[in-house]
């Protein structure tokens, strides 16, 4: 990887983005709606990750199967995610449900 | 990174002259010393591990009764002892030997370098494994004893020494593994570079031989099924020595949450040790049919496909265990999907005999046998896929026979397999054939009079992990009673038929006849090194590739194998 | 040998049913696969002079060997995913409306059966609590509450073909129809320590003017929570047993 | 340090070089293990509304503060990585301590957010919430203090102008490190 494509100002400008985008996460939620603190809270996380991997990291500039192997990485979260959910985010399902929050169950040993 | 983790052990890999014992048995950084470091720890925990099923298998035949070597088995030794047998069988015995032992030693030599590309990461990795080796014995030997909350430990009863009554043994045996995994994980960052970036001149993606596609196909996937586990054993050690309550209801955690954590990792853990031993199994069977590998490129396209698959059935372990029953049917069809690249890769194998020139020598009687018997293992596992037989066969000693009949020939048949092929090239000598085969009908057959009681036993409805069954009326019948010292008795036959093993081991390391560098006439480019080889591996310089590795009976040449490294 | 135990409730016939189907259609695969193996083993052994054949496996014909028996493969696959669904679903998904009810609760290392008592109903004053011993009549469908004081339990009655885990924290609500009168295992399938393999129950299965009697007996002694807790306490005793160094 | 390399370490068959390859997968199995326990934490935090509560005792401004203190020491390891690159070792140096620097500010911060939230209560017991606070950046703040103890240790050699493929390896792992906080930061602190 060569030095030259990446001259010293862009990564000052790369910093100054990040930064901006901080901020807007931080004024978001003051705007209290919910669906704007979810975009600008998750949705800048996410740019700011991706413009940390791709600029700093040199990403953009990295063999494609290096991509790859960190999106691998991410899709077997969203499949955890999406086995567990049906059991771990909710209260009740089919047949079961979550008697503490319902505080109908037997008291617990401890 | 592997270069300054620690670098201030100054050790002279290269030097030609006589080493101390030190530097050559305990702090090499050279890839086949620490294979063989792993090898016989390995082999070590699998006598330990082997001690403890016979212990058991006696409590259950003669319960309540001293066991001779052991003593009174209480129901506390008797939980300590079938939790340990499993996690040693797993992590101490099928890891280092199938993908540590065999990758270490294998990699460099079949892919046609020096070394690993990071030797002392290497031998960090094996540090840290053996620190986990001492941990997870001294568990045994603290107040309360060892952990007894089975290999899953499913919280709460893990999490908090009140229900375990193991305040120590816990944690110890927690921090154990967790040691292991990272071992692991750092093991195999050092096997994925390697293999990609170190292979000889002209070694494509397609002449790689399949016994290094399929470790490092089973160390992907356990570098991306093992992280969530990583952070579950933190968090369940933080419930343990902390009295946190990641998985305790009473604080407001989730046990099945990790549950969940536990076979994310668990169940791709079962295709992390298939696919390694079927790459031996690969290699041994195209030597000595002098066949070439029936579809070489369907096979690893297959392997990639379990790989997936396998990381996305492991709920079938929690069919009745709580979770959601409608998510019970879509795991239920995605495990039993999960056969038919398992069935691809079989029938290729048996495809390969066809029109083979076979010859029985010791290691081609292991791969065969172990075929053989993971049949029934693989069979046995639809009927505990298919959720609703599930209901009656889970936590049954139906499961118990179904995954040794898979885990038996993986670890123990493909891993003798694997030593009796490579031995030759380990240490220099070949084997004695005839302690070989006595030992393989001796291990072959009383195996399966240990677990085909355990089958019937199970369909008659007699569950696990039960230190006495006189406890319950309906499984304490004389006909069960029977079975189980059947299954008793063949353990042991099966254990005493380990010896001509140890003999012919060590016996040949001195006395056996000297193999020279290709007794088999192989095709792979370790058999290209002397034997043993030297450090560095190729002292005739590194080999370059220039085919597949398994041109075997070429039609049109006079020898009927045709090494990767001859240019012509 | 190699029998599954009497068959007690309405859907453990399915379950046997799915593992007689699923033995057929595995069954032959399994022979195939093996008879095949050996075949090839002992036809292809080594003979003087004879030079094995050079087959990559790669070519369409060569790999329709391989395709062909994996569709019929796929086929069977698919007939016991649609037959395991179908059970699974009757058992554990589609409750039929109950007709009895009972509360299961596992504790280390005993199991409390809350019985509704003569007025039919739970969670009131004349609930009758046992200890180890489930009450039924047979042919009503029983729907159960499945509750944990302390850690797992597996709520399982093998004659039944039915087992579900306890979750503490969590009711896991099932069913069962008992077909046959008298007395079967109730055992705990999920390691709970050390007095795991002492928490056995027994499940009576009582014809109604059997049931209508063992109520109005169990109505005058209402003294089983007592016992519950001291059952407890004997039960920790076996945590005393140290591990005994070899 | 006479450890002699193997022909292996040498080879670049993938054309990425080899430090840099494992430092790739170091990552990838580094975005499970951290990856996990967000799934996790995600999982109980959607269920358990009563957490958006609990949320609001984290102190956003240590939060943000701590945010920018990483992006800056991005940048830092970035510059010493392209300073590196034209064998500016003394640039190079520099920089690598600046990073360091940053991150020793962070851990005082962290430190400081810690025994704020311990002396009002708000410790690992309190709830499940919490558990996984101190959890995540715990486990957070162990990789950024070994980052910097990897930076000390190598910077030296830099400065002799020997192995400077380094700067680049630890800028990664830097980097991958702030990208885990880049996460944290809103799910633990903004959310509420």
């Amino acid at each position: 990887m060569t030095a030259e494509s990446h001259g010293h100002t862009n990564y000052v400008k790369i910093w100054g983005i990040l930064l901006v985008l901080l901020v807007i996460s931080l004024v978001g939620p003051e705007l209290e709606i919910p669906v704007l603190t979810l975009i600008t809270a998750f949705g800048i996380a996410v740019v700011k990750a991706v413009m940390v991997a791709a600029y700093f990291m040199h990403l953009n500039i990295e063999k494609k199967y290096i991509w790859y192997v960190l999106i691998s990485g991410i899709v077997a979260l969203l499949v955890l995610f999406a086995g567990l959910s049906s059991d771990i985010m909710v209260d009740d399902g089919a047949n079961w449900q979550d008697c503490i929050a319902t505080s109908s169950c037997v008291e617990q040993r401890l | 990174m592997g270069n300054t983790v620690n670098a201030h052990v100054d050790a002279h890999a290269h030097d030609h002259h006589e080493q101390d014992f030190w530097s050559k048995y305990v702090f090499s950084t050279d890839h086949k010393m620490i294979g063989f470091q792993y090898l016989f720890t390995g082999l070590f925990m699998a006598a330990v591990g082997g001690y403890m099923a016979y212990v058991f298998r006696m409590q259950l035949a003669f319960p309540g009764e001293s066991v001779p070597g052991f003593g009174t088995v209480t129901p506390g030794n008797y939980n300590a002892l079938i939790t340990n047998h499993g996690t040693i069988m797993i992590f101490w015995v099928a890891m280092p030997m199938l993908i540590a032992a065999f990758g270490n030693f294998l990699i460099p030599l079949m892919i046609g370098c020096d070394d690993m590309v990071f030797p002392r990461l290497n031998r960090l990795s094996y540090q840290i494994f053996l620190l986990s080796t001492i941990i997870l014995l001294a568990g045994f030997f603290v107040p309360g004893g060892a952990f007894g909350g089975a290999w899953t430990s499913y919280p709460p009863l893990s999490a908090r020494g009140e229900y375990n009554l193991t305040p120590l043994g816990a944690p110890i045996w927690l921090v154990a593994v967790a040691l292991e995994i990272v071992a692991f994980l750092l093991g195999g960052i050092n096997f994925v570079t390697t293999v990609m970036n170190s292979r000889a001149p002209g070694m494509k993606m397609m002449d790689i031989p399949i016994v290094i596609w399929m470790i490092i196909i089973a160390v992907v996937l356990f570098m991306f099924s093992v992280g969530p586990l990583v952070a579950g054993a933190v968090m369940l050690l933080f419930d343990q020595v902390l009295g946190t309550s990641f998985f305790v209801p009473s604080g407001g955690g989730d046990p099945v949450l990790f549950q969940h954590l536990f076979w994310f990792f668990g169940h791709p853990e079962v295709y992390v040790i298939l696919l390694p031993e079927m790459g031996i199994v690969a290699e041994i069977i195209t030597v000595f049919s002098r066949k070439k590998l029936f579809g070489y490129k369907l096979i690893v396209y297959t392997t990639f496909t379990i790989g997936v698959l396998s990381m996305i059935v492991w709920a079938h372990h929690q069919f009745i265990a709580g979770i959601d029953p409608r998510m019970a049917s879509v795991f239920s069809f995605t495990t039993i999907l999960i056969s038919i690249p398992i069935a691809v890769t079989f029938f290729a194998y048996i495809a390969t005999l066809y029109g083979g020139s076979i010859e029985f020598k010791t290691p081609m009687l292991w791969a065969i046998g172990m075929i053989a018997v993971f049949l029934v293992g693989g069979v046995t596992g639809i009927y505990l896929g298919a959720s609703g037989l599930d209901i009656y066969f889970h936590e049954n000693t139906f499961v118990v026979a179904h995954f040794h009949y898979t885990m038996f020939p993986i670890v123990i048949l493909g891993g003798f397999a694997g030593i009796y092929y490579w031995y030759p090239k380990m240490f220099g000598r070949m084997m004695n054939e005839t302690l070989g085969k006595i030992h393989f009908w001796g291990t072959i057959i009383p195996f399966n009079f240990i677990f085909m009681p355990l089958f019937a036993l199970g369909i008659g409805g007699q569950h696990r992990r039960i230190y006495n069954y006189m406890n319950f009326p309906d499984l304490a019948s004389p006909e069960f009673q029977d079975l189980r010292v059947l299954a008793t008795t063949a353990t042991v036959i099966m254990l005493l038929f380990q010896i001509p093993f140890v003999i012919n081991l060590f016996r040949s390391m001195k006395h056996g006849e000297k193999a020279g560098n290709n007794p088999w006439k192989a095709n792979t480019l370790e058999w290209v090194a002397p034997s043993p080889p030297p450090h560095g591996n190729f002292p005739e310089g590194m080999p370059e590739v220039y085919r597949g590795p398994y041109e075997y009976s070429v039609p049109g040449r006079e020898k009927d194998y045709w090494p990767q490294n001859v240019p012509n | 040998m190699w029998d599954f135990p009497v068959s007690a409730a309405s859907f453990s016939g399915e379950v046997d049913y799915l593992f007689y189907l699923i033995t057929a259609l595995v069954g032959f695969w399994f022979i195939v696969a093996e008879i095949a193996l050996f075949y090839l083993a002992f036809r292809f052994r080594r003979r003087e002079g004879v030079k094995a054949l050079y087959i990559t496996g790669e070519t369409k014909k060569q790999l329709a060997w391989i395709f062909v028996p994996l569709a019929l493969i796929v086929m069977c696959d698919l007939w016991i995913d649609l037959a395991t669904v179908k059970v699974w679903n009757h058992i554990k998904i589609n409750l039929p409306p109950a007709e009895e009810k009972v509360r299961a609760i596992g504790q280390q290392w005993s199991w409390v059966f809350v019985h509704a008592g003569p007025d039919g109903k739970l969670h009131t004053d004349d609930d009758i609590s046992t200890v180890n011993e489930l009450h039924v009549n047979v042919n009503k469908v029983v729907h159960f509450e499945l509750e944990a004081k302390d850690v797992l339990h597996g709520f399982s009655v093998p004659v039944f073909r039915l087992k579900q885990d306890v979750i503490p924290g969590r009711i896991i609500t099932g069913w069962f129809k008992p077909t046959l009168t008298g007395e079967f295992d109730i055992q705990c399938t999920k390691m709970c320590g050390i007095g795991h393999g002492l928490m056995g129950a027994r499940i009576f299965i009582h014809t109604p003017a059997e049931y209508n009697q063992w109520m109005a007996n169990a109505s005058k002694n209402p003294d089983n929570a007592v016992q519950t807790i001291a059952m407890n306490q004997t039960n920790s005793n076996i945590g005393e047993a140290k591990w005994v160094t070899p | 340090m006479s450890f002699p390399k193997p022909i292996a370490t040498t080879r670049e068959v993938t054309g990425i070089p080899t430090g840099r390859l494992a430092v790739w997968w170091v990552i990838a199995s580094e975005i499970v293990i951290f990856g996990g326990l967000v799934t996790c934490y995600l999982l109980m935090r959607l269920k358990h509304v009563s957490w958006g509560d609990e949320a609001a005792n984290t102190s956003t401004a240590a939060g943000a503060l701590n945010t920018f203190v990483l992006l800056t020491s991005s940048l830092f390891i970035v510059l010493a990585h392209a300073a590196a690159e034209k064998r500016d070792t003394v640039k190079s140096f520099k920089f690598i301590w600046y990073t360091i620097g940053m991150g020793g500010v962070f851990l005082v911060v962290k430190a400081y957010e810690y025994t704020t939230e311990i002396t009002h209560g708000y410790t690992i017991f309190k709830s499940v919430f919490w558990s996984f606070y101190y959890t995540a950046t715990g486990l957070h703040a162990l990789h950024v203090i070994g980052g910097m103890v990897i930076m000390a240790i190598i910077s030296f050699d830099v400065k002799k102008g020997k192995e400077l493929q380094r700067v680049e390896l630890i800028g990664l792992y830097w980097h991958f490190v702030d990208i885990v906080w880049i996460f944290l930061f809103p799910l633990l602190y903004i959310a509420k």
